[in-house]
């Protein structure tokens, strides 16, 4: 449990007990069971403490860990990045929040010259095991600048990992994995299906592998590759399709950064007909990337063009309009027929 | 030694928390119409506040910041302001907006989802809201650098919190505007509550005010509840700035008597004790205690405005809640002055996708 | 001349006189032109008054345009692009220099949240005719952050316009543009070839269209696509290859956002061969829009997979083994002729 | 009224330009091996400066920032750390890094361009050099936080330029040590110039020890020069940060007799008078003074020590200029803990590129 200071483990885990929880306490939960087996894991961000976050991701930890280990910043992003710099390289395991992935830009120097750079810059001498956690993504009506999807931006640093999860068990064990994960993580989590399922989540759920895809549906006709909130437009696409007799695949790519091409590949390279969803704009976007590498690496696989369905090149609209901009299952649905009926 | 031992910041008061003065008043409080029209246009700002809280309720409206108990600042600051000078707001000055003429119905489409909230003639060259903590601080001293360069008179004036404070933004503005003595009044409304986090945890200075000492900029606080003491201290930054002699920061000090937005539940995280305490000391029941002391208002004048507001907000929200959704390509027609080929493919596409689902939008 | 508050033209502007110019004196020549010609552009930076800037480029011109439009700021890069769009807003024309394109994540707030958005946002009530100009790129053993190419972090945002120039001639013509152009527009000079060669300048040098590919070479059997300083060794491999016989086209994108995706179609639906040349990292880098674009729109055309030939996902290197990471001619080379021996 | 008007900042000096006692001394000063080492430490900081700025001109290093003028800072702050201490050091901390034992053969590995300078254990839990500026700021505060949830008694110290204080981040991270209270020390190196910016246009603030105010810390001005009054700020800052009283801004008021770095020219905009008149407050020409005065020191013993510094100094030379290149697999290797799959296939890639190309590297 790569515990450096303490192998106490609080006692109040309910190791047996798993409930349905949504995402967010799924979140919840993890970070409640980081704190409890590992006493370098401190919490730190806006709100985060008597408040428990403006999601109440955090809620009930300052309680449980005390003011030294759930600490309430001052208003400034590029502070709390840095400080988790300042404390990973130090040995303790901060997981900071980011009030919503709009505000992360003060944070991007930091990120981008030290979190990513601090191992290799000192050769391993110095390393940052820091988790940056951020709800994002839009669908809930939220004002200016709250509903964004820059994933993008980060997948393109090297030293960083960018991991999503796409439903409450991934949420827990991908979000263990990052924070017991020596390097540093940008954890990303989909508000808008925050509170949309529940699953049965506990202390013995798996910790899940970072840097691996998961393949939720298997099937041969057309690969639909997702991640984050989309994924939920993307399953019910994928069992529209299945009504109308197509054998669909589907991948939740979870940690975009760095990329499991193999696990796309391998699928693309068996059902020959891609389409890949993402709320993020389409140019530049991680999209780009994942449709360039299959062309380029299985290009005599592909029997059709693959399909991006994204948000547009556009700002995130506000609330009223959202809805033009966010990709819906007759997108997918559309983009998926067309690959299948392409000859 | 510590800090505050070597740092002394004036503090600026008038009016007792129940309306009585506390020593004598400046002169230009003879003239009345001044402290009535200050009492008329904070009473109708926190009816339209109350009425957007309620659209918010209601399910008519998105997230909305109240301003209620802090009206004072915003509404003085923005009534001695010239048209032609510029306002860099932040989301909490519902009431200034309104003094500068722009329609509340505007402000309601803003929180209400719809970017032509900021797009009015009725705006100048005044910011619209900003979201992203005192990153309008830089844009205040951007402004003002603009109206410097070009030998122009007007000032910026520039507002947010006190938890924009902590934001690097703030200060790098602030220490410009001191190197280049630059036409601005920074404002902050100390409401006492960054969403959870106290005034207390968010600095360890004893002002928010001697941020400004730090760049070498006069710096004062003032009672953010008394209109007399505001008056004072923003006439004076204005006219410090108009006359080229630079920036001040006023530390207005206040209470966020509401919840963070409509999103929030303050009773998490604050003692009711405080929240009634802060009652005591709100700014509009202040300034009628004075009026109806002096003679200058009474339950007659009093009635005939609650009408008034009623029958001006009433004409708003209707105007807010007619508003058709705009066009789908008026989310790209505005990124470029010139639309770029790709993008007007992509219109295309919306354009189509919506006709074939007869899509709406959200209240239509 | 988009002048709003003043027509006058300086005289002192060699209207005829055409000189061998470098890149980074023609980019000096271009501001001192848009200047005379136009009140309202002002410059700011860091070192740019009497030092000049770093690289020269704006040497002179606090001399010849006074402390009110060529003004010196503090140590600030947030305050650099936000003072920026606050002027802009009030119809000035700042041309801002961020000193290396490595310390231009400080500004990435005020470049996403605002610059990219204030037309949209206010619905053209106000907008933001501002450039920022970053000298960008490794190769010239610069120390640690000062090498970077992080082109495709603002490539994603809409309402922005990234732009850069490869030779002398485009550097004016482009900058011209740039400033003139009613948006905002990221200008991004690379500096390793700042001054790699002369050509002719002057105030009769054409302002160049935005938004638009040059063709710099045309051919048929393969397409050449780059940007920036990695348009030399393109050139220098396009050169070798018409050598072995191959037949050639060479495309410098110049505007990489908005991309001219018609110009890059039309050569590689002709060529049915392509690679894509940067410096920055490959993955999520600018070449994966371009790639993925190609494949997309084009795959039936395609007669190889595209081929990248990049940067590493690495972090730049200190100089002692930067040139390990740079793309040389001959991996361009190496690539292209294996596209070309594809079937 | 003017911030400078009600802000006070406290100005330490014990030793004049010529090395003569000011003032009553400290006692700590009768000891005389503390002022010998200090001068000792100086003059082999300022040999080893002059020969990286002389590898540079002579191509066999990167661009190098010299530390000439501003030896005394970097040398009190780093001696009075204890080992466990926790440095966040600034690109022109040659003289302090000597101090904390790193070889110089490290650093100069870093200007000439090769990631193990900063790899070597000697560093222990010190940062590398910062090269964006005032980002080190947050890693202070950050490290000062992680002493103090584990409740240990180190102290994180971290310097920075007078331009670095422009920057919010360094705001930000005096405001966070303000409300923590954290152990930290900053240290302001003000050499008057930011490349080409002077101090005068870098802030309008009279001092820029006055920043500090504005988070609520104890802030002082030291000379930068004089040493004594830098042992006695340093130490108490230490001091007061070890026994968790927080944190203190000392700015230490030097100046920059080289160029900025080796790719500057300061011709290009400083006057010479000011650099000649600069000479004349130059730390070890006064310490030297101080100490022949006292008898302290001589003719004898200075030889000694330059010969001892070139004999140093020339080990470490020979040692930068004879380390091997890294292997090409170092560029990939320390990215991430576990290697990704595709950066394993670039790396092997890389690797056959440099096998076929036989490619070197710089200087080898
Ligand atoms: C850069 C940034 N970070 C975080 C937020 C989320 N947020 C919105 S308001 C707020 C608190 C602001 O407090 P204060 O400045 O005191 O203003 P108030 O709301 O109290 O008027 C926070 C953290 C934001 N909008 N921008
Ligand atoms: C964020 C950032 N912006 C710009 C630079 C380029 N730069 C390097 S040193 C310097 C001046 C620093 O001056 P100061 O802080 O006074 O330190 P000094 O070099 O004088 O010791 C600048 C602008 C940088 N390294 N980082
Ligand atoms: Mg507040
Ligand atoms: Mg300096």
């Amino acid at each position: 449990m790569n515990s450096s200071v303490s192998e106490t483990v609080d006692q109040s885990i309910p190791k047996e007990v798993s409930e349905k929880l949504t995402m967010v306490e799924a979140v919840n939960l993890a970070l409640d069971h980081a704190m409890a087996d590992d006493q370098d894991v401190v919490l730190l961000g806006e709100d985060i403490g008597v408040n428990g976050g403006v999601f109440r991701a955090t809620q009930g930890l300052r309680d449980k860990y005390g003011l030294k280990r759930v600490m309430d910043t001052p208003l400034a992003e590029t502070l709390i990045a840095g400080i988790s710099v300042g404390m990973a390289t130090q040995g303790l395991k901060p997981v900071a929040e980011i009030q919503f992935m709009g505000f992360i830009f003060p944070a991007m120097e930091q990120l981008i010259c030290h979190a990513a750079r601090m191992r290799n810059r000192t050769r391993g001498r110095l390393t940052c095991p820091m988790v940056l956690r951020a709800p994002f993504g839009g669908g809930i009506h939220a004002p200016e600048h709250h509903s964004e999807s820059t994933e993008a931006l980060l997948a393109h640093i090297p030293g960083l990992r960018v991991v999503m999860p796409s439903s409450p068990v991934r949420a827990y064990g991908l979000l263990r994995a990052a924070i017991n994960d020596p390097d540093p993580v940008i954890f990303l989590e989909p508000k808008r299906i925050y509170r949309a399922v529940k699953q049965d989540v506990s202390y013995d759920t798996a910790i899940l592998p970072l840097d691996k895809c998961f393949t939720l549906k298997q099937g041969n006709d057309v690969t639909l590759i997702s991640w984050g909130a989309a994924v939920k437009e993307t399953m019910e696409a994928a069992n529209t399709l299945q009504e109308y007799g197509a054998s669909v695949e589907v991948i939740d790519v979870a940690t975009i950064k760095p990329l499991d091409m193999e696990t796309i590949l391998t699928s693309v390279r068996k059902t020959g007909r891609c389409v890949i969803i993402h709320e993020a704009c389409k140019s530049f976007g991680v999209g780009a990337e994942i449709s360039a590498a299959l062309a380029e690496e299985a290009l005599t696989d592909l029997k059709a063009p693959v399909e991006r369905v994204t948000g547009y090149d556009i700002t995130m609209p506000y609330y009223r309009m959202e809805d033009h901009y966010l990709p819906k299952p007759d997108d997918i649905i559309k983009a998926a027929l067309k690959t299948l009926s392409f000859h | 030694m510590k800090a505050k031992e070597y740092c002394h910041i004036p503090y600026i008061r008038y009016l007792s928390d129940e309306g009585e003065a506390l020593h004598r008043l400046p002169a230009w409080t003879e003239n009345s119409d001044v402290l009535v029209d200050y009492y008329r246009s904070m009473v109708i700002a926190r009816a339209g506040d109350a009425k957007a809280v309620a659209l918010q309720r209601t399910g008519q409206m998105g997230t909305y910041p109240s301003a209620l108990g802090q009206e004072a600042i915003s509404t003085v600051c923005c009534s001695l302001l010239e048209k032609e000078d510029v306002l860099i707001p932040y989301y909490r000055d519902l009431p200034g907006l309104m003094k500068r003429g722009i329609p509340l119905s505007d402000v309601l489409l803003y929180w209400g989802g719809d970017e032509r909230g900021s797009a009015s003639e009725a705006w100048g060259k005044d910011f619209p809201n900003c979201v992203p903590i005192a990153t309008q601080a830089g844009h205040a001293a951007g402004v003002a650098t603009a109206l410097k360069v070009r030998h122009q008179h007007q000032v910026a004036m520039v507002s947010m919190g006190d938890g924009a404070t902590s934001k690097g933004d703030f200060t790098e503005a602030l220490n410009l505007a001191g190197v280049w003595q630059l036409p601005i009044v920074f404002i902050i409304n100390n409401n006492q509550w960054a969403i959870s986090v106290p005034r207390k945890i968010q600095s360890g200075a004893p002002t928010l005010a001697q941020k400004g000492v730090s760049a070498g900029l006069t710096s004062i606080q003032v009672d953010g509840n008394d209109v007399i003491a505001l008056h004072e201290a923003v006439n004076a930054a204005i006219k410090q700035a108009r006359s080229g002699k630079g920036a001040t920061v006023i530390e207005a000090i206040t209470y966020r008597l509401g919840d963070h937005t409509t999103a929030d539940d303050a009773s998490r995280y604050r003692e009711s004790e405080e929240l009634q305490e802060a009652w005591g000391r709100e700014p509009i029941k202040r300034l009628r205690n004075f009026l109806y002391q002096r003679g200058l208002w009474n339950e007659e004048k009093e009635q005939a405005l609650q009408k008034e507001a009623a029958a001006l907000i009433d004409k708003e929200v209707k105007r807010y809640l007619n508003t058709p959704l705009p066009e789908i390509s008026d989310l790209f027609d505005h990124h470029y002055a010139q639309m770029p080929a790709q993008l007007e493919k992509q219109k295309q596409h919306a354009i189509a996708k919506a006709e074939a689902m007869n899509m709406g939008g959200v209240h239509s």
